[in-house]
């Protein structure tokens, strides 16, 4: 199986990044762009065979590692 | 099994004769894997064929040189056991693909050339070169680039003290990424890649080998079209990280005795590191690529051999000492694979999934490479420059403060500032001098190291300029007090097929060797990078020199910033007023005209010399070389520098005063002194022209009566272009 | 006195701050493998700069993750002080012995320049070689230095002393243009609430000796040498 | 609008960090952990009102700044 985790930047948690990039657009002449926020995009594979039993695995490697769960969100999608 | 048509050997960038020539070396048609490694071991980047000739001519020896051209990097003794080992290479045209990842991996290379030899790396310098300013693509390839090297260097710990960054239009598709890597080793503890010892394994470490970069050594050797550049091969990505641990891996392996040979993987990975290694030693080597460490699957034959995965190494191990090798890499969570051994066939025998995929003979495939006397033109004679002479005071102040903010001139500081320049903590002459100074470790001993070249002067008369790269190398390393040892020279030049390029790099070529000859510094290693040319514009000839140096005691070394008010300006060496290609004549008339300005190798010796002595004898701490610009130009940065201003008056018997404060006459300096007396009077005994100037005082620049500018606008407009030039969109 | 620098894969400022250490102290620290499963006696623990992992994924983080990290974390609640020096800093963030995050610095580059700094509060075990408002020169080098916390533990730190370094300009006062990375409150260095942890990004250690270009660096070695005589 | 856009590594391209991660959840103790790859992901706010047009706007900002497309691919979702 393969799990999809999105790591984003809780809301209100300044982004230098994403407000580099956002900057960086405008200067390129793209107009009309918003607010940025980058985060981290990781694929894992797994050799777990159950959904929910990846899940809580992948849970918890968000939780000890993957996200810094003072600043940082995740979401986790497990597909075949 | 691909069929060998002549469209495949033509893609693999080798000739009819070429190919003739494959045939009778090895009797028969070479399957795919044996083109291939015919291909890349005859690319002009491994092979040499154009430059061999030419790179015999040059100096290389002198007493204190221990390893000159033909190993992974050249090296000097420095006393006490202690030697240094330095090389400069290329990576222009992977970083103009993909400017970070392109610019990393060079970085990545020139240090592991370092390492292998048993160097532990203490300073990086790059020498950078891209098109003029406003060309759509120079912002980008800037920001890459820098950001790229920082990113190797900074996270291997090892400081990048130094480099070059300048601009013009010839480099506009073409842009140079030269990367120099200086390490210290023991001298009794250094290690070569002939392997030796039939029966011995041949062990692969460092990173996995994945599909990366395949084809770049012959990429890095045709010239680019349009087309090709949206034919892009894969890119090697670098991984400084695990090349960290590559380095001390090697390290604590080469305290143990268990090495026997050496090399890394750089262009052209597995195969010219094994054709080197067997060939060098006289051995042969059958391998197995089933045990090479792979990272994609179904990987073949020809794939492993061409890849040009980073962060790998190949080695011959004593017999009995696997064990504790492996033991060291596996600390380190790197690879470790026997993948063959050393045999007494003179043959490379590869074999994969059960098969003989390959059988060469390694001698006429590594030594008998093509060579090539290439037709070559002489560089005309260039024209004498004319000029308007403006001198009313208004002009010369818009002048100097035009050259100062210019974007060759200007501060470098937005990039190295990017780059750790002071991990290790033994940098003690940052960037911004003529060359940086990093102490050897643990001693009061440092090294001076710099890279310097002029192309407009090259491109004007590749001779002078040649000679001209050189004696500014020694200078920028004298200045700082300390004693030139040697060079590595990195050639990067247009398309070597064209007898007016290949006049170029031979007239280079006889220049920078005599300028070794006269300034005893030889040239330990180098590098040569040809094709630089899109659409059939070559770049500026471009030979980068990187020069090191020795100062035996770190009390006694100079800065070219002043020390204190009040002290006399001396300068140091004939002014004739040399305007010729000078940065005036382009930045103020926009003309790149003209003879450079020649070059006294016997006045280099003695003027520098000289001032040497001075700084060893602790009479002098404040010297700077007088190179793009001239004089007023070195005045202005060493008040930038220290803070403190200075005032000069012209001599009154000046013959022209453009020419005393813009030419750009070689072989001279200018030091600050409270003893000018004396310093003047030991000067003329020696025959040396020594001139008072003026004084350091205030916080302006004064000419005259008439031309003051403020120092603080002298570094508002030195230090912002670069930082301004990237800002904007 | 013992001192013990931990050593991750990818560190790089480890020897610099062994020599530091060594020439402050007179004694050799001992140099502990980040696999290290048990720590030898000491009175000090200090984590080096460098790129710990690569850097990879976040400053810090996989480091902070390391076996030994497990004995670190329990010496410091035991009260043995912890000096964190730039990914040092990131580790001991990411490791929770102190609050906050290091963020990619504003401009998103990396950045090596002396800096100046206030000392802020220079009653605590790595500070006592300062006076309190003295305003000294040491160098940073980081990508990853943009320090970010929420407004309670901004109060907190603030209240409770914990921001011990400052970036200001020459003459000490706290702008926006000497805050080169971005962070919070100009923060280049804070403990926790006991002042036994400091995490710093600025490198003491490359200001020792004056080929060095200045010596305020070795102020906070010899200050800790006094403060934790043993 | 929305744009969500996923940068990844194209395939066969090293990814130095996305081995990193892959070692440390291993000794983590995370078992049946095959390979990591990490990417990107941007959240862009849009004033364009159609779904089309700012896509095609997405398109260019991916081409000229969020992708490097010489090792990288990417894709791009619009939502409300
Ligand atoms: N790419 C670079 N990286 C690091 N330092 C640089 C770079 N470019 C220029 N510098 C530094 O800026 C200073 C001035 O460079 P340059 O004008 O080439 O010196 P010089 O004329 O003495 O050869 C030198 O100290 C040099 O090391
Ligand atoms: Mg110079």
């Amino acid at each position: 199986m393969k799990a999809k985790v999105h790591v984003t930047l809780k809301p209100g948690v300044l982004d230098p990044q994403g407000k580099a990039v956002q900057h960086a657009l405008d200067s390129l002449g793209f107009s009309g762009v918003g607010e940025v926020r980058q985060g981290k995009y990781i694929e894992i594979d797994l050799s777990d065979t159950d959904t929910e039993l990846a899940r809580g695995h992948v849970e918890n490697m968000c939780k000890k590692l993957l996200a810094n769960t003072v600043i940082e969100n995740y979401t986790i999608e497990i597909t075949e | 099994m691909t069929e060998i048509t002549p469209e495949v050997i033509a893609n693999h960038g080798l000739s009819e004769e070429e190919y003739l020539k494959i045939l009778k070396i090895i009797g028969r048609e070479p399957n795919i894997t044996e083109l291939g490694i015919f291909s890349v071991m005859w690319s002009e980047h491994c092979s040499y064929k154009s430059s061999k000739k030419w790179l015999r001519t040059l100096p290389t020896k002198a007493p204190w040189v221990i390893c000159g051209p033909g190993e992974n990097a050249g090296i000097v003794e420095i006393g006490d056991n202690q030697a240094i080992v330095f090389k400069m290479e290329s990576h222009n045209h992977p970083s103009f693909i993909e400017p970070y990842q392109g610019a990393a991996t060079g970085v990545g290379g020139i240090m592991r050339d370092v390492f292998t030899m048993g160097a532990r790396p203490i300073a990086n310098l790059n020498s950078l070169r891209f098109g003029r300013p406003d060309h759509p693509k120079t912002k980008h390839l800037i920001s890459g680039v820098v950001a790229g090297i920082a990113g190797y260097g900074n996270c291997m710990g090892v400081p990048t003290v130094g480099g070059e960054c300048e601009f013009h239009s010839s480099y506009d598709g073409n842009n140079l990424v030269n990367a120099m890597t200086v390490g210290l080793a023991p001298c009794n503890n250094i290690f070569y890649s002939a392997a030796a010892g039939i029966g011995n394994s041949v062990v692969y470490v460092g990173s996995k080998t994945g599909r990366d970069g395949i084809h770049g050594a012959t990429m890095a050797s045709t010239e680019f079209s349009e087309d090709n550049e949206s034919k892009r091969p894969t890119v090697q990505v670098g991984d400084p990280f695990t090349e960290k641990l590559l380095l001390e891996a090697c390290l604590e392996l080469m305290n143990t005795d268990a090495i026997i040979a050496i090399q890394d993987m750089g262009a052209a990975g597995l195969t010219s590191s094994s054709f080197e290694m067997a060939s060098k030693g006289g051995v042969g080597i059958e391998m197995n690529l089933d045990a090479v460490p792979q990272r994609e699957e179904g990987m073949t034959a020809y794939e492993m051999m061409l890849s040009e995965s980073q962060e790998r190494m190949l080695m011959v191990l004593k017999p009995g000492s696997e064990n504790e090798a492996k033991l060291i890499f596996e600390k380190w969570e790197l690879d470790f694979a026997i993948i063959g051994i050393l045999t007494d066939t003179n043959h490379m025998v590869l074999r994969h999934k059960g098969e003989i995929v390959a059988d060469l003979p390694i001698d006429p495939l590594a030594e008998a490479s093509p060579e090539y006397d290439r037709p070559w033109v002489e560089t005309p004679q260039a024209t004498v420059a004319s000029i308007v002479n403006n001198t009313s005071p208004k002009e010369i102040n818009k002048a100097i403060k035009t050259l100062i903010g210019c974007p060759d001139q200007s501060s470098k500081r937005w990039i190295w500032e990017q780059y750790d320049h002071m991990v290790m903590a033994d940098t003690i002459g940052r960037p911004g001098g003529d060359a940086a100074i990093v102490r050897v470790h643990g001693t009061m001993k440092a090294i001076a190291v710099s890279t310097d070249c002029n192309p407009r002067y090259c491109f004007a008369d590749p001779y002078e300029g040649g000679k001209q790269a050189v004696a500014e190398s020694w200078r920028n390393i004298t200045a700082t007090g300390a004693k030139p040892l040697a060079i590595t020279d990195n050639m990067n030049f247009g398309n070597p097929e064209r007898p007016e390029i290949m006049g170029q790099f031979v007239g280079c070529i006889k220049g920078i060797g005599d300028a070794c000859k006269a300034l005893d510094y030889p040239v330990v290693s180098g590098n040569v990078s040809l094709y630089n040319e899109t659409n059939g514009i070559g770049i500026l000839p471009t030979p980068t020199i990187g020069g090191v140096g020795l100062i035996a005691n770190i009390n006694n070394c100079a800065s070219i910033a002043f020390e204190k008010e009040g002290q006399d300006i001396i300068i140091i060496g004939e002014t004739e007023g040399h305007m010729g290609q000078s940065l005036y004549l382009r930045e103020i008339e926009g003309s790149e005209e003209g003879t450079p300005p020649p070059v006294d190798l016997a006045a280099e010796r003695f003027n520098g010399n000289f001032v040497r002595k001075m700084i060893e004898r602790g009479r002098i701490t404040t010297c700077h070389d007088i190179s793009g610009g001239g004089l007023i130009v070195a005045l202005a940065e060493m008040a930038i520098a220290s803070g403190i201003g200075c005032a000069i008056e012209i001599p009154k018997d000046t013959p022209t005063i453009l020419g005393w404060l813009f030419g750009e006459d070689q072989a001279r300096y200018v030091i600050a002194s409270s003893e000018v007396k004396d310093i003047i009077a030991e000067a003329s005994a020696q025959n040396i022209k020594a001139e008072k100037i003026g004084q350091t005082k205030g916080r302006q620049l004064t000419v005259g009566k008439e031309i003051t500018i403020s120092l603080d606008e002298l570094v508002q407009l030195h230090q912002s272009w670069l930082p301004n030039f990237m800002s904007q969109t | 006195m013992k001192t013990s620098i931990i050593v991750f894969p990818g560190s790089n400022c480890d020897r610099d701050i062994k020599v530091a250490l060594t020439a402050s102290l007179g004694s050799a620290p001992d140099m502990v493998w980040h696999g290290a499963t048990e720590l030898p006696e000491t009175d000090l623990i200090v984590i080096p700069g460098g790129f710990s992992y690569g850097d990879y994924l976040r400053a810090g983080a996989l480091a902070a993750h390391s076996p030994v990290m497990r004995e670190v974390v329990l010496r410091a609640d035991a009260g043995v002080p912890v000096l964190g020096i730039c990914n040092g800093f990131q580790i001991l963030t990411e490791a929770g012995l102190l609050p906050g995050v290091l963020m990619r610095n504003a401009a998103l580059k990396f950045i090596c320049k002396d800096v100046f700094l206030k000392v802020q509060n220079a009653n605590t075990v790595f500070t006592s070689g300062y006076s309190e408002g003295q305003i000294i020169r040491i160098p940073i080098a980081h990508h990853d230095g943009n320090y970010e916390t929420d407004k309670e533990t901004l109060k907190k730190l603030e209240s409770n002393g914990q921001i011990v370094f400052q970036y200001c300009d020459e003459m000490g006062a706290l702008t926006k243009e000497a805050n080169y990375n971005g962070s919070l409150a100009n923060i280049a260095g804070i403990t926790n609430q006991n002042h036994t942890v400091l995490g710093m990004m600025p490198h003491p250690e490359r200001q020792v000796d004056l080929f060095q270009g200045g010596t305020d660096g070795k102020a906070l070695f010899d200050g800790l040498l006094n403060s934790l005589k043993i």
